[in-house]
């Protein structure tokens, strides 16, 4: 490539957390009107590297050429001269203002001393014509689909004239559908000439749109290579330094009788409007039941009314034949229901409780853990222990407060707490989020291994390729119902993408 | 004894001690800006506090309803609420007790522990008012916790000249001898200051904090939930009842410290037009002492010391006595912004190392 | 007759009573809306108080300063509050205390370094001299003399007239100027004005030296329109109920004016009512609680859960994941 | 913190600690309330008469401030213990304490303003207010032309009450058709709620008020001087120290002199001379311990020969003023 082709050229990055090195002296380029994809496991480094690129971060090595030109990135407000945009793994918008305050933000029209809001609403709906990103300027973030949402952070970046956009992460949030949406919008604006560094954890993607990739283990960059030439199977032993297989590892189940059972459910969304709908679903022994659906079909309140977090409106849930709707969170674990929660910081854990503590967060009470009528600790600490050895959580000691886990880590005590109370029915929501293939194995394997052992398992996830490959059923949800059960190896994305937006209802083999 | 070195010298403790160390230090360059002379200023403080068994009693008697506030606000902190509200509390458990000293007649073993009973439930009863509607209606108890003093200030008042007012006076009857905390032996020890038997019950309340936080069932709940409520629901704990409950316990305690100044101190309530401060005051205990039961009763010490040793300073080296809130305020913000301190500390860790 | 007599007088009184409300809780709310608790405002009303007091008092015995000298005072309170909120500023926004507790530390300061002050500079009085040149009410002509009314508005002190103008001020700053816009981003989403090149920190540090400046214009208030001279008890507590008229009014700033109003007539009630007998039927100290007791009631029944900022009293950290 | 007293003055001056120099080895030292030496009423009355005494006997005086109600028997402690040979206690709150000091130490000899102890070590000084009282009522009740006339009081404790009382007797005295309109703020220390009440009761139609509120009182002056300057016809009759000195003639129609630093400066000179018998003085109008000021250019000379008339019936014991209300 020649230099004058070049947008983006990092030179020995190198950038130091304490106790780690996130970025190990990384140099890539990307070329002019390139789409050019990050690589790599969870923690690998990429999203520092591109905070750093976007001037949030210091390097404490390196150089960063942008055209050509060296340049010092002190803060975003440079980046942003520099036409450097960025769209964050987690959104950067203000809930309460609307699509064009959220665009606007920073870079205000003014009409006198105040907000020309008319000019700035002409200029959103110029841009967002032009790239093909449909929005409703006046809109609240809050009350608009994450689809659309993410479409305003790219505007955002584009109303300040960035011809260099780093998404980082774009698809973890979007249905099969908007996933295909963004990806036109990408070749669009490579079309117009802006240059795109895309970070994923997903080959598809990566196959489908972008011409060069750099894969990025443990801080160091492993290869740069041109998509023509590589294939999902290579790109994933270079990230991960070996073979490694998608499929899970799991024997043909063995359903039994039925042990949870809802029937024509109903409740509200904290707004209080109807999230569940007369929704019917039976949960049986022996099987994974994958709930499928985009985001905000009702698919949390589903769980919470399980789990006594939110009261039933009207019809009734029932466990092992007993009446449990509206039965208190205390109450349902103790009828052997065990779960793991979606946000395992805010629901899961108490950060600043140790790992002992946490671990008997649930049965701190049961005689097991007391002496006379006080906390026996010593008994937690053996609890604790023997589950740290059984479920190989990389800890200090017992002793360390919760905070100080890596993620993967403090999930492993989740699952820890939650398996180890040998439930019944284990509801396990987007148990892996945010990990990497190594968590993922280990907690996929431990689910599979609840089912071998005749328990229900219930498992909601976003990410449709975890649903496929775990699940034995698939109930798909719309709009506060289950719109279809499906056989997982007789169905393929598409299909269940399709009914995900509500646009066809297939009747599984047992329907309800 | 180990255990409480370590306890001392261990970081969080240290920032609590350096910033007591920046406050005397400021307050000494303000003295010297003011033209005083801080060694004697310093010098006249702790004379006073501690020059004889008359002034060390009286110290004693000034430390413990700051211990009672400071328990009572470092529980709250401990459950996730900041009880702006010891004020009231103590009040409320004055009252309480002032009514039990007055118009009940028993002896004294059952007077007594009637009264602080009593004391103990109206300011637990207070207090769980704001931990109700925290939990209940989502309003912050910062807000009526607040408002709650005023109320307990004024109510406190309109119920003393209905039922107990001493006439041509503004202030209660005297409580019954049989409901006094304090003994003529005691005083006597202490050169025939008030010192009283609160500060027992103020070391036992302590005690009580630890187990009850750190040792029981219900202590677990109350952490969790102040730690992290949604976790809490989540585990099955009560939320809402745990709020409440947080705010009862931390009620009881302030509500005690208010028994014991009636009971023991002035053996009458009177009718106030403004806040005692011990509530307040609280706040500062239980900040300096890290929330901890060991840390309120050092805190109150030294927050009691440097009250009470005030007027000497003013009296020795004619530095005017606000300047102990000078130095209480300063030590509280230096705790609060402890990143200051850390930095200082990092600093002289650094220095420290170079030099070896 | 009566009634419209004593409605008037009301009004009058409120407004008097409420105007140092309505600084210190529009202070507030400059500093909440950008993230930042600020329980300090009973100390920045302490300060701006005492500075005022001071300083008129100084200007008029030892300069001459007339009729302006309490201008200056204001003036000069209002400097006083911008720089004492500075502290809180650094706690909270550059050394990520907790803002309650940094705010408390500060109301225990304002109080100790204000009669400190005092005695230092007066020989050891705990309180300043009544002052002779405090501001006196603007009568606007014509629609000062309309019955009832317009004595009880339109007969108002200067400072009066200010805080409700810069209510009006406000409303357009917050939520027409790119300030405001961004004023109000950083405290809902810091992390998104940082990402769109909006320094967290500095609007943050703006927002809390406004409400010092605000808040000390409350405390000015007081000293030179209501008790004329400065001592320990001139403020107290309406530093606390400014904060509790900034949530009742869900922090907004004309809803917030109108929570101050209200607070006005709770305290205007206890002389009015007594000057016309009603205290024989009700207990004064019913009186005294009837403010605080309400503001319980009303923000546990009517308002319901007030949405406070997103990011308040969350120190921003940046890079924080 | 209860607030004690009233009245009101003014001194910049006044030494931070006391006058050091016992030439005759007395010294004396005298315990204040939360509001000091400086508060521009009651405890500042007593300290210019300690002053005084210091002056003319050149001996050692000395005052601690108070920074709550539980400090008051520490405070009179330190001068007990520091063997000073008077300790006063200034103010009806701190009755309990000067009790109980006098108590644990019977060779001490203590003082105490507006409240009777009853110990026979300390000397009690009360005063007669309703007495004085009177006669400013006599004045409004001459004076008014609305017939509409104002009481602000501080707390509603006895020795305020024995000013009300007195008031509103000696306006009846002389007009009985006028009205007494009582206001209590509630405290000592509210110039704020002292301007509200004011202007309410100006409002209302009153063009004479009569303060015993300490500095809430100021506030009632800051209010007439705002109206006056407007010109309105209304007045304030000023209490326990001549306060036209402070808020000058043209609002202060006269004020209900207590004379608090003579019975301090008198009380002391007694230990002086070793003349400290202790027991109850009561001054009154009889004893000059109350009155009205010296000079009263508000006050036309037919309505101070009435004043005159009703000081001297008092005095003979012709009229009996009450101290409550019966
Ligand atoms: N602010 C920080 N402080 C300390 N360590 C950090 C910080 N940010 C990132 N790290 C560490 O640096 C490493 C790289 O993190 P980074 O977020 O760049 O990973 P990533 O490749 O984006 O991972 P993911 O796929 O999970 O998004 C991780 O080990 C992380 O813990
Ligand atoms: N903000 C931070 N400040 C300090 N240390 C951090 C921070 N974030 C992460 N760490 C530390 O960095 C390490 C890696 O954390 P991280 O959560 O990124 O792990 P990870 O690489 O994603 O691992 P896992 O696969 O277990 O999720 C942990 O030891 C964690 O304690
Ligand atoms: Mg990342
Ligand atoms: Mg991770």
């Amino acid at each position: 490539m020649q230099q004058e082709h070049i947008a983006v050229e990092m030179l020995g990055i190198t950038k130091r957390f304490p106790g780690i090195v996130a970025n190990d002296s990384i140099s890539f380029k990307v070329g002019k009107g390139e789409i050019h994809a990050l690589l790599g496991e969870n923690g690998a480094g990429k999203s520092t590297l591109m905070n750093i690129l976007f001037g949030l971060y210091q390097p404490d090595e390196g150089e960063i050429r942008i055209n050509g030109r060296s340049v010092q990135i002190a803060d975003p407000k440079t980046a942003i001269e520099l036409g450097i945009g960025m769209i964050h793994q987690h959104f950067m918008l203000v809930e309460s203002y609307t699509v064009v305050q959220n665009i606007i933000l920073g870079t205000e029209p003014k009409k006198g001393l105040s907000i020309d809001y008319s000019r700035a609403e002409h200029k959103v709906r110029e841009l967002s014509e032009r790239y093909g990103l449909q929005v409703e300027p006046g809109q609240l973030i809050g009350d608009i689909s994450v689809g659309m949402q993410q479409r305003v952070e790219i505007l955002k970046t584009l109303y300040r004239g960035a011809d260099i956009l780093i998404f980082d992460e774009p698809t973890a949030v979007l249905t099969p559908q908007e996933i295909q949406d963004l990806m036109a919008i990408m070749k669009n604006m490579v079309n117009e000439g802006k240059t795109i560094i895309l970070i994923t954890h997903k080959l598809k993607e990566i196959m489908a749109v972008c011409d060069g990739v750099t894969i990025i283990r443990r801080g160091k960059v492993i290869d740069s290579v041109s998509v023509r030439e590589t294939s999902p199977d290579e790109l994933a032993s270079k990230m991960v330094g070996r073979q490694v297989s998608f499929a899970v590892d799991k024997k043909e189940a063995n359903p039994q009788e039925a042990i949870l059972k809802l029937h024509r459910v109903t409740a509200l969304d904290n707004r209080g409007i109807p999230a569940l709908k007369q929704l019917s679903l039976e949960l049986r022994r022996g099987e994974i039941l994958g709930i499928a659906g985009v985001e905000g079909n009702g698919q949390r309140e589903l769980i919470e009314v399980l789990t006594g977090l939110r009261r039933v409106q009207s019809g009734e849930i029932r466990l092992h034949g007993k009446p449990v709707h509206n039965a208190t969170p205390r109450q349902i674990a103790e009828s052997r229901v065990g779960y793991i929660p979606e946000d395992r910081q805010k629901r899961g854990l108490v950060l600043d409780f140790t790992v002992s503590e946490n671990s008997v967060l649930k049965s701190y009470y049961f005689p097991d853990f007391r002496r006379h009528t006080f906390l026996d600790y010593d008994k937690m600490s053996r609890h604790a222990n023997r589950l740290i050895r059984e479920f190989d959580i990389r800890t200090p000691s017992e002793h360390t407060p919760a905070r100080a886990l890596s993620g993967g880590n403090q999930q492993k005590i989740i699952i820890a707490r939650e398996v180890d109370g040998d439930p019944d029915v284990l509801i396990a929501t987007q148990p892996t989020r945010g990990l990497d293939v190594g968590a993922i194995e280990f907690i996929h394997k431990k689910l599979v291994e609840q089912r071998d052992k005749g328990k229900a398992v219930l498992l909601y996830s976003l990410e449709l390729d975890e649903i496929m490959n775990l699940s034995d059923r698939i109930a798909v949800m719309y709009e506060g119902t289950i719109v279809g059960i499906v056989d997982p190896r007789t169905t393929d994305e598409q299909q269940i993408g399709l009914m995900m937006s509500g646009s066809a209802v297939r009747q599984g083999e047992e329907s309800t | 004894m180990s255990k409480l070195i370590y306890w001392l010298f261990k970081e969080s403790s240290l920032v609590s001690l350096i910033a007591i160390g920046i406050g005397l230090l400021l307050g000494s360059l303000i003295m010297l800006a003011g033209g005083y002379n801080p060694l004697l200023a310093y010098g006249s403080l702790f004379g006073k506090a501690f020059g004889d068994v008359y002034n060390t009693g009286e110290t004693i008697r000034q430390i413990t309803p700051f211990i009672f506030t400071g328990l009572s606000v470092a529980f709250a902190f401990r459950t996730g609420l900041f009880n702006i509200g010891a004020e009231g509390q103590f009040i409320m458990g004055a009252l309480a007790a002032d009514f039990v000293g007055i118009s009940l007649h028993m002896p004294w073993y059952i007077h007594v522990p009637l009264a602080v009973v009593a004391g103990g439930l109206l300011g637990g009863l207070w207090g769980s008012i704001a931990g109700y509607l925290k939990a209940v209606r989502g309003v912050h108890e910062v807000i009526t916790t607040i408002m709650l003093n005023w109320i307990a200030l004024y109510l406190s008042n309109y119920l003393i000249k209905a039922w107990l007012l001493e006439p041509g006076q503004m202030r209660s009857k005297v409580v019954d001898k049989s409901a006094w905390l304090s003994s003529a032996g005691l005083s006597e020890l202490f050169g025939g200051s008030r010192i009283h038997y609160g500060i027992v019950l103020a070391l036992a309340l302590a005690a009580v904090f630890y187990v009850v936080l750190w040792k029981t069932k219900q202590g677990f709940e109350l952490r969790a939930v102040g730690l992290n409520p949604d976790a809490s629901e989540y585990a099955g704990i009560q939320v809402n009842r745990n709020v409440i409950k947080a705010m009862f316990i931390s009620g009881v305690f302030a509500g005690v410290g208010g028994v014991c100044e009636v009971l023991g101190v002035f053996h009458y309530q009177a009718v106030n037009t403004a806040f005692p401060g011990y509530g307040l005051m609280g706040i500062a205990v239980a900040l300096i002492g890290r929330n901890s039961p060991v840390g309120a009763i050092l805190g109150a010490v030294l927050i009691g010391v440097l009250t009470y040793g005030a007027s000497g300073m003013k009296f020795g080296a004619g530095v005017p006595e606000e300047l102990v809130s000078i130095m209480i305020a300063l030590i509280i913000f230096f705790v609060a912004a402890n990143q200051i301190v850390k930095q200082l500390l990092k600093l002289t860790a650094k220095n420290k190392k170079e030099v070896l | 007759m009566q009634f419209l007599q004593m409605t008037g007088e009301l009004m009058h009184t409120t407004i008097v009573f409420a105007t140092a409300l309505v600084f210190a809780s529009l202070g507030a709310l400059y500093s909440e809306r950008a993230g930042v608790a600020n329980i300090a405002l009973e100390g920045l009303m302490t300060v701006g108080a005492f500075t005022a007091a001071i300083v008129t008092y100084f200007v008029e015995t030892q300069l001459g300063g007339g009729a302006v000298s309490p201008w200056i005072g204001f003036a000069a309170a209002v400097a006083a509050g911008t720089i004492f909120a500075v502290p809180h500023a650094v706690a909270s926004v550059t050394y990520k205390a907790d803002q309650i507790v940094s705010g408390v530390a500060l109301n225990f300061l304002a109080i100790g370094i204000t009669i400190y002050l005092c005695k230092v500079i007066l020989h050891g009085a705990a309180q300043t001299p009544t002052l002779k040149a405090v501001f006196t009410k603007w009568d606007i002509p014509f629609l000062s003399e309309i019955p009832f009314l317009g004595h009880a508005v339109f007969s108002a002190y200067p400072t009066s007239y200010l805080a409700f103008m810069l209510v009006a001020v406000s409303v357009f700053v917050l939520y027409k100027t790119p300030f405001g816009l961004r004023l109000r981003a950083v405290g809902e989403h810091p992390k998104a004005a940082d990402s769109m090149a909006i320094s967290v920190s500095k609007m943050r540090y703006m927002a809390v030296m406004i409400s010092g400046a605000l808040a000390a214009m409350g405390g000015a208030t007081v000293t030179l329109t209501t008790t004329s001279n400065f001592s320990h008890s001139t403020i107290s507590g309406q530093g606390y109920i400014a904060l509790a008229a900034l949530i009742f009014g869900k922090w907004r700033p004309v809803a917030g004016m109108c929570a101050a109003l209200f607070f006005g007539i709770a305290s205007a009630l206890k002389s009015v009512f007594q000057v016309h007998g009603i205290t024989d039927y009700i207990p004064v100290d019913f009186i005294y609680i009837f403010p605080y007791a309400l503001t319980i009631l009303v923000l546990a029944g009517f308002v319901g859960r007030a949405v406070a900022p997103a990011a308040l009293g969350k120190p921003y950290e940046k890079g924080q994941r | 913190i209860v607030v004690t007293g009233c009245g009101s003055g003014k001194t910049q001056e006044a030494p931070a600690a006391g006058n050091a120099s016992a030439a005759n080895n007395v010294s004396i030292g005298m315990v204040t309330d939360i509001g000091g030496v400086n508060d521009n009423s009651f405890n500042q009355s007593a300290w210019e008469g300690l002053k005084a005494f210091s002056a003319a006997k050149d001996a050692k005086v000395d005052y601690l401030q108070s920074q709550s109600d539980a400090d008051y028997i520490p405070n009179l402690n330190q001068f007990v213990k520091d063997g000073r040979s008077l300790t006063w206690g200034i103010g009806f709150m701190m009755g309990d304490a000067v009790k109980q000091v006098a108590d644990q130490n019977k060779s001490a000899k203590l003082a105490i303003i507006d409240a009777v102890v009853d110990a026979p070590n300390v000397e009690s000084v009360t005063f007669k207010e309703n007495e004085g009282s009177y006669l400013v009522g006599v004045v409004a009740g001459l004076m008014t032309k609305t017939g509409k006339i104002g009481f602000v009081g501080g707390s509603e404790i006895p020795v305020i009450k024995r000013f009300e009382i007195g008031f509103t007797e000696g306006v009846k005295a002389v007009n009985p058709s006028a009205k007494v309109v009582i206001n209590y703020t509630g405290a000592f220390n509210a110039p704020d709620q002292g301007k509200a009440t004011a202007a309410t009761m100006y409002n209302d139609g009153v063009d004479i008020i009569f303060h015993a509120a300490g500095s809430t009182g100021d506030g009632v002056f800051n209010e007439a001087i705002e109206r006056k300057k407007k010109n309105k016809d209304i007045w304030v009759i000023g209490v326990d120290k001549d306060q036209s000195l402070t808020f000058g003639n043209e609002v202060t129609l006269t004020s209900m002199v207590k004379r608090v630093d003579h019975a301090v400066n008198q009380i002391s000179n007694q230990v002086a001379k070793g003349e400290f018998k202790g027991g109850i003085q009561e001054l009154g109008l009889a004893e000059n311990g109350v009155g009205l000021p010296e000079n009263n250019p508000n006050i036309p000379e037919d309505v101070l020969k009435k004043v005159q008339d009703y000081a001297v019936k008092i005095v003979h014991g012709d009229i009996q003023v009450p101290t409550v209300t019966e």
